[in-house]
């Protein structure tokens, strides 16, 4: 064994112990005699090493990560834009940190004065009556929207006809299982031309039974849906509600409210127009916001102002109740709010422009060497298509393994399901001119390696901490956990690194 | 501030190459008339000088930077060592998305790897997910886990869960799916959980510690709620779990353990900040594993034989699945997980141990002296981990009162929950908490009950 | 030009920028107002880029070096050992970090009790009677020491003809070059047997000229000298003071007490001993002690305490002066009195103990391999000597570059001088013994590699960022400021990563 | 705590190995009865929680975290960008050696690079060093240059340098070799340095601006110095050099400018901690290049032809040259220097520019309402960059009394370096002061000055 990439489990032993505790300062007595009745645990099995080789072990495995502060990750639909550190520091101040969401009202003051400063922003950017911030993703958005939905519903008496929610073909998968989550049937359409709604299809589907339509703008495409007004009104005129998906509102941000285009509610990623970082997977935030008619079922509690002091209100008949432990992921509300203060309102309206700046200059450039499925110009983000180079047997994963060997994050792949071999690149508007045209060579550059040297390829990444990935195996043999070893492990092998 | 890596001359060359004459003909399907001419009414710009100073202000509006807490109800304040920090605010970590390109991701893979096997070993289960948001719906996906698994609709919730993790579980389930049983008393009671199993119960969900802070009777419950045919899911603190058998285990008798354990992973690293983010776990049966929600990372190898991780079964998730996945769950809780990671890590076999040894110590400490202070009762009387109720002989509210004005936050007002709570007040003694704070602690209780 | 490895000169341009500041909220006036008189530049040619690529290029940067957090760094006489984040934590305090030395004393007592702490238990450490923290190295700590013994022998009429100080050759380069700082002559002694000092030798050269005598201890060889006791006592004798210089302490802390010895005063480098962070050069800190009569001539001010109160005191007419701007290194003192309270006795104690045994045992086992100057047991560290491989053509300097390719840095080379090619390996307390085997293989395996393919050797290292460096082209270039790039430069070249 | 790498069981089979029978076998050449016996007098162990505890309480007798700083005297209280502080406490620059080893530090050694280039083109010089221990070593250092380079041992400073700087430069020098010229009414005055010059004097050093925060005649002085064969040394402000002409660049009329510029560069990015670490900056002519002090980084290639950085010029440092070494310096300020790297970088060309002409307009604006509180002063009637000297109706004691009781740190007292200056108070005011502050400031200042 090498002493490199050894799991925790695999170092130390008996022995080696982390940091320490204190020693009990109180009157200490037997177990035994404070939990009576209570079966204790034989032993637990957890690593043994010592404090200096858990820091090595986790900042070894740290740089075999790609991440935004290395280099460019032009991830469609995650908005990968840069995190600006001073939201880390501030979501960190120790009176914000060790806020206790059962403190009371009077000792959190401030926590309550950024959860409501942040809904009086969300609602400027958003043109909707009311917000929530308590969910704690997109997709936790959605469901929270989606149960608003069904109580309005409800409360019209309408609540047993209305069992079926509209999604294009085109929508993200979280669309689709939320809505079968809260207890609705999906009802998928197929989208048209260039993943815009397909009205004649929408007015087919729609009927009495018709709950919502859930729409994403711009669309995965990346494209604004130019009669996205016929749109929400053909489906009010059918009883429904209409969701806007905001995963994508980094296009839109002071250019366009959404409710302006007619939506009655929507969520926001607060990890992708906002700024705050991805953290490998998480932590986000989802906040709803929602038309005044919706305002009543928005889930508990609220944060309200009444003479300079914020208060939580729980007494709200028509909510649909809590949707989260406590108030949402507060500490990413704190970095979305320092995020929008920050950048103040020609700040805002600068992220959407060079964000559809980046995206047009990288589509028209890029244009030129892959399939671009439509004409027009994009909005923050494009779909191009790989076909083309399958007839030298290169797939666009092939493209996108490739990537990885020019230091940069691969586009996000086989998304939308609409376009063959998709390759959905969202470039943000915190990457430089310099940044756009090393990718776009880099692409270039792909694109004769195919024709030219398809093996190289088939067979990249060459140059990243692990070559590719045998996802089969890991399938079948479904390893989810480590095995703990036995003792006495051998004297680790010695071997130069390789490059 | 602005991030914006355009300069204006680089946009003008960038429109030329474009084709187009100003940046507003690229905006040429938006209705003319939705296109905002004004400035958000936002505040700001402000630099970091500025936001510091209005944050900063925010932050000393709250107690929580000056006052000693005794706060607990499912989030805690535990240590937090310095290692962990240093290690978690790598943009390695912070910055990084999921790790969908497992070449250049293997620190985030194998990191949450290291969490399953971790969670796995503390739960006594075969497997843990990713993570999920926080403990509440956790424990909503363990209750969906266990319907589809069951084919049957109703859940049995402990009335001895958190009054939270109830409340979210009623939006989810809905009212007519979920029956609470039990509980009040301060336990569970296998009995009244027994009486209210029936051939549609899907699952029973208790906690342990339950939210009063006391020890459950996990093997009963288990036996009752598989008598009947459902699933046993079990709420943890994973602290406790360091020092009690896990629900996972088989009982004394042999009896089959819980089929899920799930929980909130705040008190693995994690300060409470307000509530959020949290970190939900979840770990079952490897029986259940296709129907788990959320992500699983996965051992295998490259294409040189070396080791390395991959997220697998995408085809339970809603990217690949759609309305038929598992759960609508895609951005989890990464970084918490990976801060609990390394807290696992650090603590260690015996680090855990003593953690966990600390907290029953000092909470039992803390509560024989508040039983000494005149007017003030333990409301239960089972064994209980680093938690208990007191009843007051005041409002708890004026506790707490008493309270602040001392820098101490002495407890969960219950009140806020019931209103025949209104005397009760939760307290959470940590490992954190020094002898003399504790002394302090129980100054305020009698002060505050002497109503001086 | 690839976009990798980009000096920030070279990167952004005009109207880039990184973090706005605050708009004046001051009534402004012309600068020609303000500053009448005052010639004001033109332009400053500095970087113009935005926060983002600003961050990438540092975070690029750092992963191009190796640290203790990342692998063993046995580098000989410099301790590196595992440096805790709490330590870094606690300096960083607002308290701390916000306080200004000139704040008052009212506003500065928490800082001057850390001092004041730091003084007691360096005392305890070491034996003495008094000690200043002002150095900020350990350099500093000597020129310091030496200034004292000036200032003593002048208190006592000796100051004109005691103006050589002995220094044995294989003492650090620190030593010699302190003592020409401080206007003393330096008079080397060769060595005795493994650096151990002749005791011949040193009795002749010393004399009535003589200031003072300064000794290493243990010694460069890592060797503790015998009969050190007769050493000081033959100085005093002479009418010298001894000086210990105490940067090998990890070697001794609560094992030994310089005092004990005879010295008469030494420094410290809490740097090394006392685990504070290296920063890539520095800072440091080099605190001296003193034994009694050297007392008075500490620098100004002290730090005294008076019913609970701490003061600075300025006013000591025999002090040789300030040798620091403020109060020396404090971060560094805090994170010194940190890890010193931390370990507590048994831990301090802990320290020299594994100290100890990790370089035995490293030591017996590489002399198998390797030539080792001597048979008694080392103290925390030792020298082995690489010319065995002469005949290979292979030069210690290969070794070490070699050693980089297996993840570890290389010891310490060709110091001392009194040892033919060597290699001076400090693995220090911190290590595991999987860490020390795998050093060892490594260094077995280069041997063996020297034999069979010395070539490879000589190209090493082959796995680092960077190959081997050509110094002396640096040195006949003498580049040490980059060039401000002219205006528009080309498209980034587009190349895969190396690996 | 222990940090031990080693087990009890570990230790036996090394012992073992080494073909000892104890670990005290090892020790046998220390002389016995030196060996301690007993645990050393110190407290402690304590665990992270306790450390926490302890220096918490310390660092809040501390003043500093709770009032608005308006110290100078070369220290001062400016922006730290939040981006700088995530960068430079990484491991990667926290925990490397000195670049020895050049293939495994490019990173610390770009940086340097990039270090000396800013410090040049800011100071005008042609080059720079990686750094010394504070500005008045670095001070120090010049003087020791100028010696050797003019071969005279005389060194002359203005009165009007920080005092902590004078008593260095006598500690090192010797009180006879230093003559202090000028300063006390102000500005230095280059006709009593010119009065002081002589064939012995190796240098003039001055500081631009000086420490009572007026702006000097750089030219005049190095006229002076040049005049008499001495080289000129401006000891400078990192910020003020950011807007003023640098004192490298040729005078208006074409006279030479300074021959080496020092100065603290805490002001670029580092906290004032207590005045430590701090880092000292070196520039000078390319001529000097061979005998300045401390390290060097200097461009070259690699075996592949790629650029690189290695150090440089090492035969003027003490472990090649040991007793005739340009300086004994070894250990500087690496990490310091790395802060004002990237902070240089971080604000730029525009920020740098914007933080000096911010320090002036505050300062100014600070001036003009002190100037209209009764019974206060400028001493001095010279241009002031961001700092200015104020003569107080009562002890400047007693103004900094009443503002440590409003959360305000007035100025420096400077009666602490001079009785004749007990009413005078140092006051400096960076960017971060708003003007909200400024305001209460100056009531601190009218409320001292009218004793209530
Ligand atoms: C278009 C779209 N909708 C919804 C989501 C779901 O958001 P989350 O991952 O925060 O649950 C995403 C995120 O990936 C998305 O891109
Ligand atoms: C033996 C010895 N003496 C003195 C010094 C000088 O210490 P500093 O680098 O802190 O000036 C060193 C450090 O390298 C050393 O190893």
């Amino acid at each position: 064994m090498r002493l490199e990439r050894r799991l925790l489990i695999e170092q130390g032993g008996a022995g080696h112990r982390g940091p320490a505790l204190p020693a009990c300062d109180v009157p200490s007595r037997p177990l035994a005699e404070l939990l009576p009745g209570a079966r204790l645990r034989d032993g637990l099995a957890f690593p043994q090493v010592s404090e200096p080789e858990v820091v090595r072990h986790f900042i070894e495995l740290s740089v075999l990560n790609h991440h935004i502060d290395r280099g460019f990750y032009p991830l469609g639909s995650c908005t990968m834009k840069h995190n600006p550190k001073i939201n880390d520091e501030l979501a960190g101040l120790p009176g914000f940190a060790l806020d206790h969401p059962l403190a009371g009202e009077a000792a959190s003051q401030g926590s309550l004065r950024v959860i409501h400063e942040l809904e009086q922003a969300l609602l400027a950017i958003t043109g909707f009556a009311a917000v929530t911030t308590q969910p704690a993703a997109g997709a936790q958005g959605e469901m929270t929207a989606l149960l608003m939905i069904r109580a309005w519903h409800r409360s019209r008496g309408e609540g047993d006809r209305r069992k079926r929610v509209i999604v294009p073909d085109s929508a993200h998968g979280t669309n689709p299982a939320s809505v079968n989550l809260s207890g609705y049937e999906a009802v998928t359409i197929a989208s048209g031309e260039h993943a815009t709604v397909d009205l004649g299809a929408l007015g087919k589907a729609l009927d009495e039974r018709t709950a919502a339509v859930m729409l994403t703008v711009p669309n995965t495409l990346g494209l604004f849906e130019p009669r996205i007004r016929e749109v929400t009104a053909l489906a009010h005129q059918a009883g429904a509600q209409v969701y806007m998906d905001g995963a994508n509102m980094n296009a839109l941000v002071g250019l366009v409210r959404p409710a302006d285009l007619g939506f009655d509610c929507m969520h926001l990623n607060l990890h992708k127009t906002f700024s705050t970082p991805h953290g490998g997977g998480g932590p986000g935030a989802g906040p709803v916001a929602v038309s005044a008619h919706l305002e009543p079922f928005l889930p508990v509690p609220r944060v309200i102002e009444k003479n300079g002091t914020l208060s939580l209100e729980v007494d709200r008949p028509h909510s649909i109740g809590r949707v989260h432990s406590a108030h949402g992921n507060f500490g990413i509300l704190v970095r979305a709010l320092a995020y929008i203060l920050g950048l103040g309102p020609e700040g805002l309206k600068g992220v959407s422009r060079a964000a559809i700046l980046n995206a047009n200059y990288l589509m028209r450039r890029l244009a030129k060497t892959y399939e671009l499925p439509h004409a027009e110009h994009c909005m923050h983000e494009f779909v191009l298509s790989g076909r083309g180079l399958k007839k030298y047997g290169v797939r666009t994963l092939d493209v996108a393994k490739r990537l990885l060997d020019f230091g940069v994050h691969a586009p996000t792949v086989y998304f939308p399901l609409i376009v063959e071999e998709a390759l959905m690149i969202e470039p943000t508007e915190t990457e430089t001119l310099d940044r756009l045209d090393h990718f776009a060579a880099a692409m270039e550059r792909i694109a004769k390696e195919a024709a030219e040297t398809p093996q190289l390829l088939h067979e990249a990444p060459h140059s990243t901490p692990a070559s590719r990935l045998d996802e089969g195996r890991a399938a079948r043999e479904l390893k989810l956990r480590w095995e703990t070893p036995s003792a006495g492990s051998p004297e680790p092998a010695v071997e130069p690194a390789r490059r | 501030m602005s991030f914006v890596g355009l300069t204006r001359a680089e946009e003008r060359s960038m429109l030329r190459e474009i084709g187009v004459g100003r940046f507003e003909d690229l905006l040429e399907t938006i209705p003319r008339e939705v296109l905002l001419e004004r400035p958000l009414p936002v505040a700001g710009p402000l630099s970091e000088i500025e936001l510091r100073g209005r944050f900063g202000a925010w932050s000393r509006l709250n107690q929580a930077d000056r006052a000693v807490s005794f706060l607990g109800g499912g989030l805690y304040d535990h240590y937090i060592p310095a290692a962990l920090h240093a290690i978690a605010m790598r943009s390695e970590f912070t910055t990084a998305y999921t790790p969908y390109q497992p070449e250049v991701a293997q620190g985030s893979l194998t990191a949450i790897f290291e969490f399953q096997s971790m969670i796995a070993e503390l739960t006594g289960m075969e497997v843990a997910n990713a993570s999920l948001y926080d403990g509440a719906t956790a424990a909503v996906e363990a209750a969906l886990l266990a319907r589809h698994q069951t084919g049957r609709a109703r859940v049995i919730a402990s009335g001895a869960l958190h009054p939270n993790v109830l409340a979210v579980l009623r939006t989810y389930l809905g009212e007519e799916a979920l029956t609470v049983a039990g509980g009040l008393g301060g336990l569970s009671g296998a009995e009244d959980i027994a009486a209210a199993l029936a051939p549609d119960v899907a699952c029973v969900i208790y906690a342990h510690p339950n939210f009063f802070g006391l020890l459950e009777q996990p093997e009963a419950i288990h036996r009752a709620a598989h008598a009947a045919g459902a699933l046993a899911v079990a709420v943890c603190d994973p602290i406790a779990l360091a020092l009690l058998e896990p629900p996972g285990a088989p009982g004394a008798d042999g009896s089959a353990g819980a089929d899920i354990v799930v929980g909130e992973g705040q008190p693995l690293g994690n300060p409470p900040s307000f509530g959020g983010p949290l970190l939900g776990f979840f770990a079952c049966r490897q029986a259940l594993v296709r129907r788990m929600p959320g992500r699983l990372a996965a051992q295998t190898v490259d294409a040189h034989g070396r080791r390395g991780f991959v997220l697998t079964l995408q085809t339970r998730e809603q990217h690949i699945r759609r309305e038929k996945a598992t759960s609508n769950v895609c951005t989890n809780q990464g970084l918490l997980a990976l801060r609990a990671t390394v807290y696992m890590g650090l603590l260690g076999r015996e680090g855990m141990r003593e953690v966990a040894e600390l907290c029953v110590q000092k909470t039992h400490h803390a509560a024989r002296l508040a039983a000494a202070v005149p007017g003030y009762a333990l409301a239960h009387a089972g064994a209980f981990f680093r938690e208990f109720v007191l009843e007051c002989p005041v409002e708890a509210a004026r506790v707490t009162e008493a309270g602040r004005a001392q820098g101490i936050l002495p407890g969960v007002d219950l009140g806020q929950f019931r209103p025949e709570w209104k005397r009760r007040l939760l307290v959470a003694v940590t490992e954190q908490r020094s002898a003399a704070e504790i002394t302090r602690w129980a100054a305020v209780l009698a002060r505050a009950g002497s109503g001086t």
